[in-house]
């Protein structure tokens, strides 16, 4: 069972990083996925909350929309969505908040909004949805994205969602109460803000990628840790959880791409 | 105090060209019978609101219905773009859309002020983000208190809100279940509340602490069974995901688009007929 | 996350000297056993916040425990006057308490403010009333879009909240029902939180949209039937009228209440010695 | 049954002043009696709501406190207290705020504070409780107080909730969104405010009492519309009503004064 896709990888070290018990903003899609692979092997009492109201949803599939009838009917509650954004994101409450993106910076800030000038986009993406409050507000906030020059990309059309800023400091002086990003995962590897600079820096690389891979695939010189290690390889108990679900899935809902909100 | 009505006279009779709208539903009870409604009486220049464009909007927006939209998360859930959204932003197809753009947290809270009688909202948001760059409606204060930069938005006043609720009693006072969204509050910010339900009852059997709207805060009750659909009412129907797949087909020609306009909206006399000549062409498809 | 304790233990583990405390139950689901386990640990110098003193806090302030309040309404609902909180505000027995006093409105929204992680509140309120004049806290700012004037107050931010629920299960999930108050709002505002319930249940069979807390914003959930006693417990025990009526006789005077304290607090063990002396107490009443 | 107490006819005269249909935030004691005898008479159609969460209350005996559990089990929907104060009251959904007060002076602004100075009060009353909002934001006021010199005083030690401020005007010009103070009941007459200066003016005098009782009772030279009416004597069926309500509320609670929330 050595044998797995780039995107399994991806998805696994991205669930390994949640802490059991945390308290889990989830994005639908990559996040969700991740999120709900945690809850099923390392983090069985990760407590997810989905931004259309349920807090504690334990699905069995994964849900297709943010609001899928089956989030509310494993939530441990559902409240209305400004009662998600008021008391428990802005209150304070959500440990880790987990994000997608089609675009990010050196210092994880992201975008989701336009491709290209504002008012005559290239692309037009969804827009902002929880993310601009979630990156500000969630104690950490962990990200998940597949890697390309286009999608690491050191100079923003739009930020949407802030991350460390222009680095250093700047987050904190700017009065945000998160930590910011504090894991960048892709079906490459593993990046950390540098301690000090808050520029993302590769930790880990997945088995048998290699580091010019890396290079090729970010828009700026991406840097590596004095100390890289290699991702561990996901276990085949990782695995076995991670297609079922994704079969469960596809049973429930057909067949079809993921797409953030 | 709430008329029991048809869709079509609820429509006709408050829901008027230049309105500022409403139509909310968090991916659960959207209020798709109605937007179709207010497309098949031809309103225009309505000013549209809601989180999530979706489906609803998508069809509005391309039936020519609108002239501007507030909303804070675009796409077609799961499946990509709204196409009909972004040909009028972005060539003015057919015609010019006037867009602004917030988060969910603005948005929820601006329903929030709206529904409290307050001119606007303040969030802890917005720091770091571009957005307040392309909308001048973002704004910061300082916390009298604190000192500390806080965001505002205005408070979302709609003349008229719809959605789609499970049931009514034969009053007009209205319950919903499960994924509640933002609907209470769309609805006790606006002037005017329009409901249509998939069930009315003799009683109401709600638990105590349960999400309902009096009979006097809604205009009018309308019976319209499935009409959340291709969305889905929790305890009724499931959310039609294969639809959702294949708008985005249909969406993404104008030629395509309008053709299924015409035949499943315009040429129909009301949702019964669109849930006929829906499954009729689901069928065909499927053959 | 929740632990299941005594209430000796929770409010000794968690409950400082100093602290500012809410303990919140709008008539209903008062936390009177939690009220009588501070006293009986001799807590001192509490900042006390809470809508409607009431009982609970007519004793805590009689007792000594407290230096301060934040309120806004301060009678025995249905009876008269809180002659302890009125003693230590007038007279300084058995020493000065400050007072802040807000509306209801006021206080419902800064709890509102608090469990959202603002620092204040928006408010319509205030205007042509003199409590602005002796309470600086209350301020008022220009709304950035229309100029209107509005009301702000502070936040309230307690070190921590004690509330009392009809249920919790096995992990500490908490359910209430009925007049819910600002209990929620007073516990998500809160750094540590203890609920007092009436039944520990294996499983919380609770609507889909109930008010429930759960166990990872609960500190402790502590066992204690009958713990809103003389206040209600919907769907338990009803309130109890005549001891309302009672209380006004033993804390009209110093040395009644001091008597009372002592006999059914200080010397009694925990909030079922109280139930018991109380009982003999008001059959010797009746005798 | 042409006998019956100062007390009843004032309950009858505030009963009758109620629309059917009205949204009426109620507070404790005397406003409740009468909207409760409102409901039961000549508007069965009048929707209660109480600060503590009810909407749409129809308890069959008066409640003591503001939060009693028939309140709710009788009630439409029960919301908590501060979505009462943010969705109902200030979103405008109220139509008559019926509330009582300690002393009120001659433009109808209240007190339920403070006799004498703040510092070192002669009286130190309950507080504001929801009266300084309901007396902004209602779109009208119903008062209901017992007449007397001390009551009703020109010179209020402190103005709790707002009134027609100085007359006039002045309420206007202050942004309050409600109309104010429309009517005072009271056990000997019923006043409303004169529609320029806003100066609390008798209207309607009780059966049996005299323009001089009036004016004595009135710590100002309270002044008598050009039209003043005999007040209606309560009818047999409204004091039947009233009776049973006061006698089912005496059996289930013990008999005891009502007072203001």
């Amino acid at each position: 069972m050595s044998i797995y896709t780039t995107n399994e990888m991806m998805t696994v070290a991205a669930a390994r990083r949640l802490p059991d018990g945390a308290v889990c903003f989830v994005g639908i899609g990559l996040p969700s996925t991740a999120a709900n692979l945690a809850r099923l092997t390392s983090a069985p009492n990760v407590v997810l909350i989905y931004e259309s109201g349920p807090i504690g949803a334990k699905p069995t599939v994964l849900p297709l929309s943010i609001g899928d009838g089956e989030l509310a009917e494993t939530a441990d509650t559902v409240v209305s969505t400004p009662e998600i954004f008021r008391y428990w994101l802005q209150g304070g409450r959500v440990d880790v908040g987990f994000l997608g993106a089609a675009q990010i910076d050196r210092f994880a800030n992201l975008n989701t909004t336009v491709i290209g000038p504002y008012d005559a986009p290239k692309t037009r993406l969804p827009g902002a949805g929880g993310a601009p409050e979630i990156a500000g507000s969630a104690k950490e906030v962990f990200i998940i994205m597949r890697q390309s020059k286009r999608a690491f990309d050191d100079k923003l059309d739009f930020v949407t969602s802030v991350g460390h800023m222009d680095g250093g400091e700047a987050r904190q002086r700017a009065g945000l109460p998160g930590k910011g990003p504090q894991v960048v995962v892709t079906d490459l590897c593993v990046m950390e803000p540098d301690p000090v600079t808050r520029e993302l820096t590769v930790v880990s690389i997945h088995p048998g990628i290699s580091r010019e891979q890396i290079t090729e695939a970010t828009g700026w010189p991406i840097k590596f840790a004095a100390n890289v290690v290699e991702t561990p390889m996901p276990q085949v108990a990782e695995l076995e959880t991670l297609r079922a679900l994704q079969a469960r899935t596809d049973a429930a809902h057909g067949k079809q791409e993921g797409s953030e909100s | 105090m709430a008329d029991i009505c048809s869709l079509r006279e609820a429509v006709s009779g408050l829901i008027h060209d230049g309105d500022t709208v409403a139509m909310e539903g968090f991916t659960h009870l959207i209020p798709h019978a109605a937007g179709h409604e207010v497309i098949r009486q031809g309103k225009r220049d309505l000013a549209l609101v809601r989180m999530t464009p979706d489906l609803i909007y998508d069809q509005l927006i391309g039936a020519g219905c609108a002239t501007s939209l507030r909303f804070s998360w675009g796409g077609n859930p799961g499946v990509g773009s709204l196409h009909r959204l972004r040909d009028a932003v972005e060539k003015g197809w057919p015609h010019k859309l006037a867009i602004r753009e917030h988060s969910h947290a603005d948005m929820a809270n601006a329903y929030v002020a709206g529904a409290s009688g307050l001119p606007f909202a303040v969030l802890r948001g917005y720091i770091g983000s571009d957005l307040p760059k392309v909308n001048d409606s973002i704004r910061f204060i300082d916390c009298p208190y604190t000192g500390e930069k806080l965001a505002t938005t205005p408070a979302v006043r709609p003349d008229i809100t719809v959605i789609h609720a499970q049931q009514a009693d034969r009053q007009g006072n209205v319950l919903l279940w499960g994924i509640l969204g933002v609907q209470k509050e769309a609805a006790l910010a606006a002037k005017k509340v329009i409901v249509t339900v998939e069930e009315i009852v003799d009683k109401l059997d709600a638990p105590a602490n349960a999400c309902i709207l009096p009979k006097w805060v809604v205009s009018a009750v309308c019976h319209v069974p499935r009409g959340a659909t291709p969305s889905y009412a929790h305890g009724y129907y499931e959310r039609d995901n294969r639809f959702y797949l294949a708008w985005d087909a249909i969406a993404r020609n104008r030629e395509a688009f309008t053709a299924w306009i015409q035949r499943h909206i315009l040429d129909t006399e009301d949702f019964e007929g669109f849930l006929r000549v829906h499954a009729e062409s689901q069928q065909e498809m499927s053959a």
